[in-house]
């Protein structure tokens, strides 16, 4: 197969299969489920077997600005491939979850549709045609939202609004960089960070962190995560719009400008970047939604992300890079336990929760994989990708790293919540004939599991093999000259002992939430109430009660500047609307029906033109 | 001279003829008027020899439109004179601007239109030939127009019979 | 052989009307599709064609008709909105007598709009606008209701205002030159002997009268009052093609063959644009009518047509004429689809058909394609042309007005994100539990207009090498 | 020609067009905005013919002001039309009773 032939496959296969799953009936379902999972598989071998290749399609069209041109080569086979594994993974999860779903055609037809949208925003060598590509996954995003139970419609206008205003920025960035550079072929862009190119730079970047699902671009993430279908959320704003996002905000930062740690656009996204995590996760600590409370942390995660690749050196790059393919991985595995839960249990809300761990045992493993995963525990992957950020980090400015291991810390606290909340702890009776979720569901979340594990012990590979491989030579070089090690143990035994001391904060600090107010820890009373012990404890819970009480009150103030930013943002997509119905009235109260006022409004605009011409 | 008085008592009559039009407050001295005008119209063109033009003015606006002026008059009912006196007079004051801003508009183009008027002689060239030769495609719209009147007739004019479904 | 785009409607309109009662209902109904399917095939075809060779009988008969690139989009534009209308009409109009005269009277609108894409003279320019005009403003009263009166007399009073605006300019052509063909104008405007302020006055005031006949903010008066109160077939009729033959072609002719890149001509164009494309997308995010609102929507998007006009450069052009093409089929599309849902409820009031989408699949997503793609949303063909009007502009080094147009398109994904909500999604009253996709004579003209948006922004890359690429006006890029 | 007469015509023309368009605006009775509409009609007609004998072209005037009166005559025969339909509705030929399309 000629390379030509391989990318256009790889970008018509899935959609077109997705046309012909749309002309199956719905009776016959298990049809539809086989060709979306032929497909999903047919689009993992089409652009897993890019690997190694090296190649360029031109489309001249246009003149030679915009020449339609498909590239492949490292970095797009390596998106590509997660990709496509994640979106396999997916279809296999949807079979059972979707199978009694009204929109059940339309929820594969679009799945398939993305990952299509997918390859082709990867694949392409020339903005003009990732912008064709990027925007198509909104409405694709839109569809899948909108497929979701009766009220998702307003979720899906909200998420088409938001992402539709960042789209736009995008265009207009590229816009700016047509003016700058006259030419959009990303190959031929490297452009030094001066004159618009900086107002390029930020416009083009908020259409990728939006994608990313940073904030303040976020808040339709957590409406989704309730409205939407599950496999959605796993599928899009966990992973593939991830891997997208960053992978634009990486070939922003690493080819297509000159940026250098000394640029005020690289502390901007780091400044974006910390912003996120730390307000994103004070969120997710007051949540007491399973999906919800994961939604919030896909958010923040992405956080790390923008951090690392903010920090403009190699190390941070690195680990901002690694952790996206770690962070697809974990949180789109906690998303399938999220939606194993809600099939099983029936419900996503804490509160009714709470001791399902022992009947869904493997379910509970997957998640104690990825839950010590996204909290940075060794020796899982997100461990070893936060450490890197980290690095880099410290080494632009210590407040960064200090909001980062913070994040860390928070995020360690909110999944020990959510583990214990949902899995252990007393068990409702009606939760009682709860049983493990099909090997459909299991299958899915095994793999991922697993790579999680892989990623971590092993992470010389994909380290060495896959990140390292994306960077540009003189980034590699600088490293290379630096002597620094990216892969195997963190070099730098003072940040460890730093993360350790952040997670067992966390730990202590959830026992004593937990004797505090939780249930199920009387077994502790006798100890307690022992003379001699008991004025220690008084003591210790009085001296230990305040900062803890004071640090909760304190981050209640935050998560409700937090939510002030989310409903900010809510009450600007709502309030633009009043303001444009207000226009409205205001444009229809002058329409009379009068026809001499028309005949006159065209008089005196006539008279203007007259006057004007006549000069 | 002579000739040039005769013009201005015309272009002159043509003004007041149209101004009557507008003022009278009978509808059928306000088709009469218009009628007349069309005839001084016809007067001017032949002035600027244009005989065929003339005659088309004559008998298609100074007949066939007053004929359809007179017929839709039958056909509705006569207007209430006082109302529409109270009425014009409001709508006069409502639209008091409306003459200054249409007479900058022709002045407008008067500034531009006369400091270059050119003086050439009236040279003769024939209509007929003009017509059938370079503006035959005008002639087609012509028939065309005529058609969509007829349907226009048919689709406008006619009573809707009652057992129609 | 372009005369025969003339005559031979003529001819049929004058056979069929000879013993009409003779002939069935169908026939009529024949002889608009299979002329409106012809003016889609020729324009296709027509550079295979020995359009210049002259067929005996009629050489006499050669009116100086030219056809480019330019008037194939809009023979294919036309045939295609020629043939819905029937579609249209055939399901809606009730009457056999009404039914005949609306076929006779869409047979005069060809006439008039295949002659004012063919033709090059200023006067015949205006006489052929007005053979539509006058089809125009019968066809909406056909059915005699008030509204309809209204609307359409509202329609001829300003029609005749523009048509007054175009009288003055052609008085002012023979007044300065003498002449009043597109070619004649452009070269005494261009060699700037004589006076080429007052012809280039008088092609700005000509210009004016075609503001009017295009609906464009302030011009726009008559313009929702007519489609909104046309039966159906009408709606189709005039959103789709009429008053974008009458006002937008001609724009684009000027633009391209006779005030070629002047910069007043320019700002006056970007300026009514971008009037045209805030106050009409405002207007119609308040509308509770359907019909109306899609009105308002034609107003904005015609703006982005004129606006991209404004340019001046050659993209622009073509940016132009591929969102007519893109627009005369979205906005069909939705004018039919307001139709089937009319045809069903006896309503346009978008109160009254929440959650219809579900009763009526067929219609609810190709609603929802039209939609998308009148906002520029890929991957239908409305996003191409959007981007290139933006481009357009951009590279004219017009950027406040490209930035204008990105925002804008947010007005008009909200004003359609409302109908969706408000008609389409949601979920079913129990009053509409009767309700049933509607006929065939919708659905088909609905889904192949669906099809020609979703194909043609699909494969758009490769329209160069398609029989469609002339919708590119190839000379106009640097292909 | 002489200039002043050329002026005297234009003046002419133009002050007859614009008490018809203002005649139009005002009047509140359809008949007599129709009224307007041929004031108008016959001043543009009077212009083309005027624009074609100062440039010596009597033929293409002629020919256009042949044509334009045929076109404004169809014209004038819808709008006669559109106003008995508008009669037979209201009982009236006011233009105060088309108003109701508005918003």
């Amino acid at each position: 197969m000629t390379p030509t032939l391989h990318i256009l496959l790889a970008i018509c296969l899935a959609p077109a299969l997705a046309l012909v799953l749309l002309l199956i009936p719905s009776r016959a379902r298990s049809l539809r489920e086989a060709l979306a999972v032929v497909a999903a598989t047919a689009n993992l071998g089409l652009v897993a077997t890019t690997f190694g290749q090296q190649s360029r399609i031109e489309l001249p069209w246009l003149g030679t600005s915009f020449d339609l041109s498909l590239r492949v080569y490292h970095t797009a086979s390596f998106v590509t491939t997660a990709a496509a594994g994640f979106g396999l993974l997916v279809t296999l999860y949807s079979l059972p979850f979707m199978r009694k779903h009204s929109a059940h055609g339309a929820h594969y037809a679009l799945m398939l549709l993305s990952l299509g949208m997918a390859n082709g925003a990867v694949f392409s060598n020339n903005l003009l045609l990732l912008l064709f590509f990027w925007e198509g996954l909104l409405g694709t995003t839109y569809g899948m939202i909108a497929i979701g139970h009766a009220g998702a419609f307003k979720t899906a206008t909200k998420a088409l609004i938001i992402s539709g205003i960042t789209d736009l920025c995008l265009m207009l960035g590229i816009a700016l960089v047509w003016a700058q550079a006259h030419t959009l072929t990303m190959t031929n862009l490297r452009l030094p960070l001066e004159g618009m190119a900086p107002a390029a730079f930020v416009l083009l970047m908020i259409g990728a962190i939006s994608k990313g699902g940073s904030m303040p671009f976020h808040s339709w993430i957590p409406d989704a995560a309730v409205d939407a279908p599950t496999p959605f959320m796993a599928f899009l704003p966990a992973s593939i719009e991830k891997l997208l996002g960053i992978y634009l905000l990486s070939r922003l930062a690493l080819d297509l400008f000159e940026l250098t740690p000394q640029s005020w656009l690289s502390t901007l996204m780091m400044v974006v970047g910390s912003v996120t995590i730390l307000l994103a996760v004070l969120m997710a600590l007051i949540q007491k939604d399973y999906k919800r409370l994961l939604s919030f942390h896909a958010v923040s995660q992405v956080g790390y992300m923008i951090l690392g690749i903010g920090t403009a050196v190699p190390i941070g790059i690195v680990g901002g890079l690694f952790h996206m393919i770690n962070h697809a991985m974990y949180k789109s595995c906690l998303f399938l336990t999220g939606g194993a839960v809600e099939r099983q249990a029936g419900s996503t809300d804490l509160a009714s929760l709470g001791g399902i761990g022992r009947k869904m045992p493997i379910t509970f493993a997957c998640f104690i994989v990825a839950a010590a995963s996204i909290s940075g525990v060794p020796p899982f992957n997100g461990f070893f990708s936060k450490e890197l950020v980290y690095d880099g980090a410290l080494e632009r400015g210590t407040i960064f790293y200090l909001v980062a291991v913070a994040g860390s810390f928070l995020t360690a606290a909110s999944f020990l919540k959510l583990g214990h909340a949902a899995f252990l702890g007393p068990r409702d009776k009606k939760n009682d004939g709860v049983r493990e979720a099909p090997g459909a569901m299991l299958f899915p979340m095994l793999v991922i599991a697993g790579f999680c594990i892989f990623f971590g012990v092993n992470n010389a590979f994909p380290i060495d093999q896959l990140i390292v491989p994306m960077l540009p030579e003189h980034l590699i070089a600088e490293a290379r000259s630096a002597g620094t090690h990216f892969s195997g143990w963190p070099s730098n035994p003072t940040l460890v002992a730093m993360t350790a001391a952040a997670l067992l904060g966390a730990l202590i600090n959830h026992g004593f939430g937990v004797k505090l107010y939780g249930s199920g820890l009387h077994a502790a009373d006798h100890i307690h109430d022992s003379p001699g012990l008991r004025w220690v404890y008084d003591r210790a819970e009085r001296r230990w009660f305040d900062p803890y009480e004071l640090f909760m009150r304190g981050s209640a103030y935050f998560a409700q500047a937090a939510n002030k930013i989310d409903r900010a943002n809510d009450w600007l997509v709502v309030g633009l609307g009043r303001l444009a119905q207000f226009a409205s009235r205001g444009v229809r109260a002058a329409h009379t029906g009068n026809t001499s006022a028309y005949i006159v409004w065209s008089l005196i605009a006539a008279t203007f033109i007259v006057i004007y011409l006549g000069q | 001279m002579n000739d040039a008085i005769v013009e201005i008592a015309m272009l002159v009559t043509f003004v007041l003829m149209a101004l009557w039009a507008v003022l009278a407050t009978k509808l059928l001295r306000a088709v009469v008027a218009l009628a007349a005008t069309s005839v001084l119209v016809t007067l001017l063109l032949f002035r600027l020899d244009s005989p065929l033009a003339a005659v088309f003015e004559l008998s298609v606006c100074a007949g066939l439109v007053s004929a359809i002026f007179l017929g839709a008059i039958t056909l509705t009912q006569p207007e209430n004179e006082a109302e529409v006196a109270v009425s014009a007079k409001e709508r006069i004051r409502r639209y008091w601007y409306l003459p200054p801003l249409l007479l900058l508009l022709g002045v407008a183009l008067l500034q531009v239109a006369l400091p270059d008027v050119p003086t050439t002689a009236a040279a003769a060239d024939d209509v007929r030939k003009v017509l059938w030769t370079s503006r035959h495609l005008d002639l087609l719209g012509q028939i065309t127009v005529l058609v969509a009147g007829a349907f226009g007739v048919i689709v406008l004019f006619k009573e809707a019979r009652k057992n129609e479904r | 052989m372009l005369t025969l785009f003339v005559l031979v409607p003529l001819l049929v309109l004058l056979l069929l009307n000879i013993s009409w009662r003779a002939l069935p209902r169908i026939v009529p109904q024949a002889a608009v599709l299979v002329l409106g399917f012809a003016d889609v095939v020729f324009g296709l075809a027509l550079p295979t064609l020995p359009v210049n060779s002259e067929i005996p009988v009629l050489s006499e008969l050669h009116f100086g008709l030219v056809a480019d690139d330019l008037t194939r989009v809009f023979l294919v534009s036309i045939g295609l909105v020629i043939c819905a209308a029937a579609f249209v009409n055939q399901e809606s109009m009730t009457t056999e007598r009404a039914h005949r005269n609306f076929c006779s009277l869409l047979l005069v609108s060809l006439i008039g709009m295949n002659g004012a894409v063919l033709l090059s003279d200023f006067f015949s320019l205006y006489v052929f606008l007005e053979v539509t005009a006058i089809a125009s403003f019968i066809l909406i009263a056909i059915e005699r209701g008030i509204f309809a009166v209204e609307g359409a007399f509202r329609y001829l009073l300003l029609s005749a205002v523009a048509a007054m605006f175009m009288l003055t300019g052609v008085g002012l052509m023979v007044f300065t030159i003498g002449d009043t063909t597109f070619s004649a104008v452009h070269e005494s405007l261009t060699i700037a002997n004589g006076s080429p302020l007052l012809l280039k006055m008088a092609v700005g005031i000509f210009i004016i009268g075609l503001f009017i006949k295009g609906g464009l903010v302030p011009f726009h008066g008559w313009l929702p009052g007519a489609y909104s109160s046309a039966p159906p077939g009408v709606s189709v009729l005039l959103a789709g093609i009429v008053t974008k033959v009458s006002g937008i072609y001609a724009l684009v002719r000027i633009a391209q063959d006779v005030l070629v890149s002047d910069p007043s001509l320019s700002m006056i164009l970007l300026v009514a644009g971008s009037a045209s494309i805030v106050v009409g997308a405002i207007a119609a995010i308040g509308q509770s009518d359907l019909k109306r609102m899609l009105a308002y929507s034609s107003i904005s998007q015609v703006g982005y047509i004129v606006i991209a006009l404004g340019a001046g450069t050659e993209l622009g052009i073509v940016a132009a004429t591929f969102h007519l093409f893109n627009h005369a089929i979205f906005k069909s599309l939705l004018f039919v689809d307001s139709a089937s849902v009319e045809s069903r409820l006896g309503t346009t009031d978008m109160g009254k058909m929440g959650g219809i989408g579900a009763k009526m699949p067929w219609t609810g997503t190709t609603t929802g394609i039209a939609m998308l793609s009148a906002a520029g949303i890929p991957p239908f063909s409305g996003f191409w042309s959007k981007l290139l009007i933006v481009l357009a502009l951009w590279k004219a080094g017009r950027e406040g007005f490209a930035i204008l147009a990105v925002v804008a398109s947010v007005l008009t994904l909200g004003y359609f994100m409302v109908m969706q909500h408000r008609a389409f999604f949601g979920k079913p009253s129990t009053q509409l539990d009767s309700v049933k996709e509607a006929s065939a004579g919708y659905v088909v003209p609905a889904v192949v207009f669906a099809l020609i948006t979703v194909l043609t922004g699909v494969f758009f890359p490769l329209l160069k090498d398609s029989p469609l690429s002339f919708l590119l006006l190839n000379k106009g890029l640097s292909w | 020609m002489s200039g002043e007469l050329i002026t005297l015509y234009v003046t002419a023309i133009v002050l007859v067009a614009v008490t018809g368009l203002y005649y139009l605006l005002v009047t509140t009775s359809l008949i007599r905005a129709v009224i307007g509409l041929e004031l108008v009609t016959k001043s543009i007609t009077l212009g083309l013919i005027l624009a074609g004998r100062l440039t010596g072209k009597v033929g293409l005037g002629q020919a256009l002001a042949i044509t334009l009166i045929v076109v404004e005559v169809v014209v004038l025969v819808v709008a006669v039309g559109l106003i008995l339909l508008a009669h037979r509705h209201t009982n009236k030929v006011d233009t105060r009773d088309l108003r109701s399309i508005k918003g």
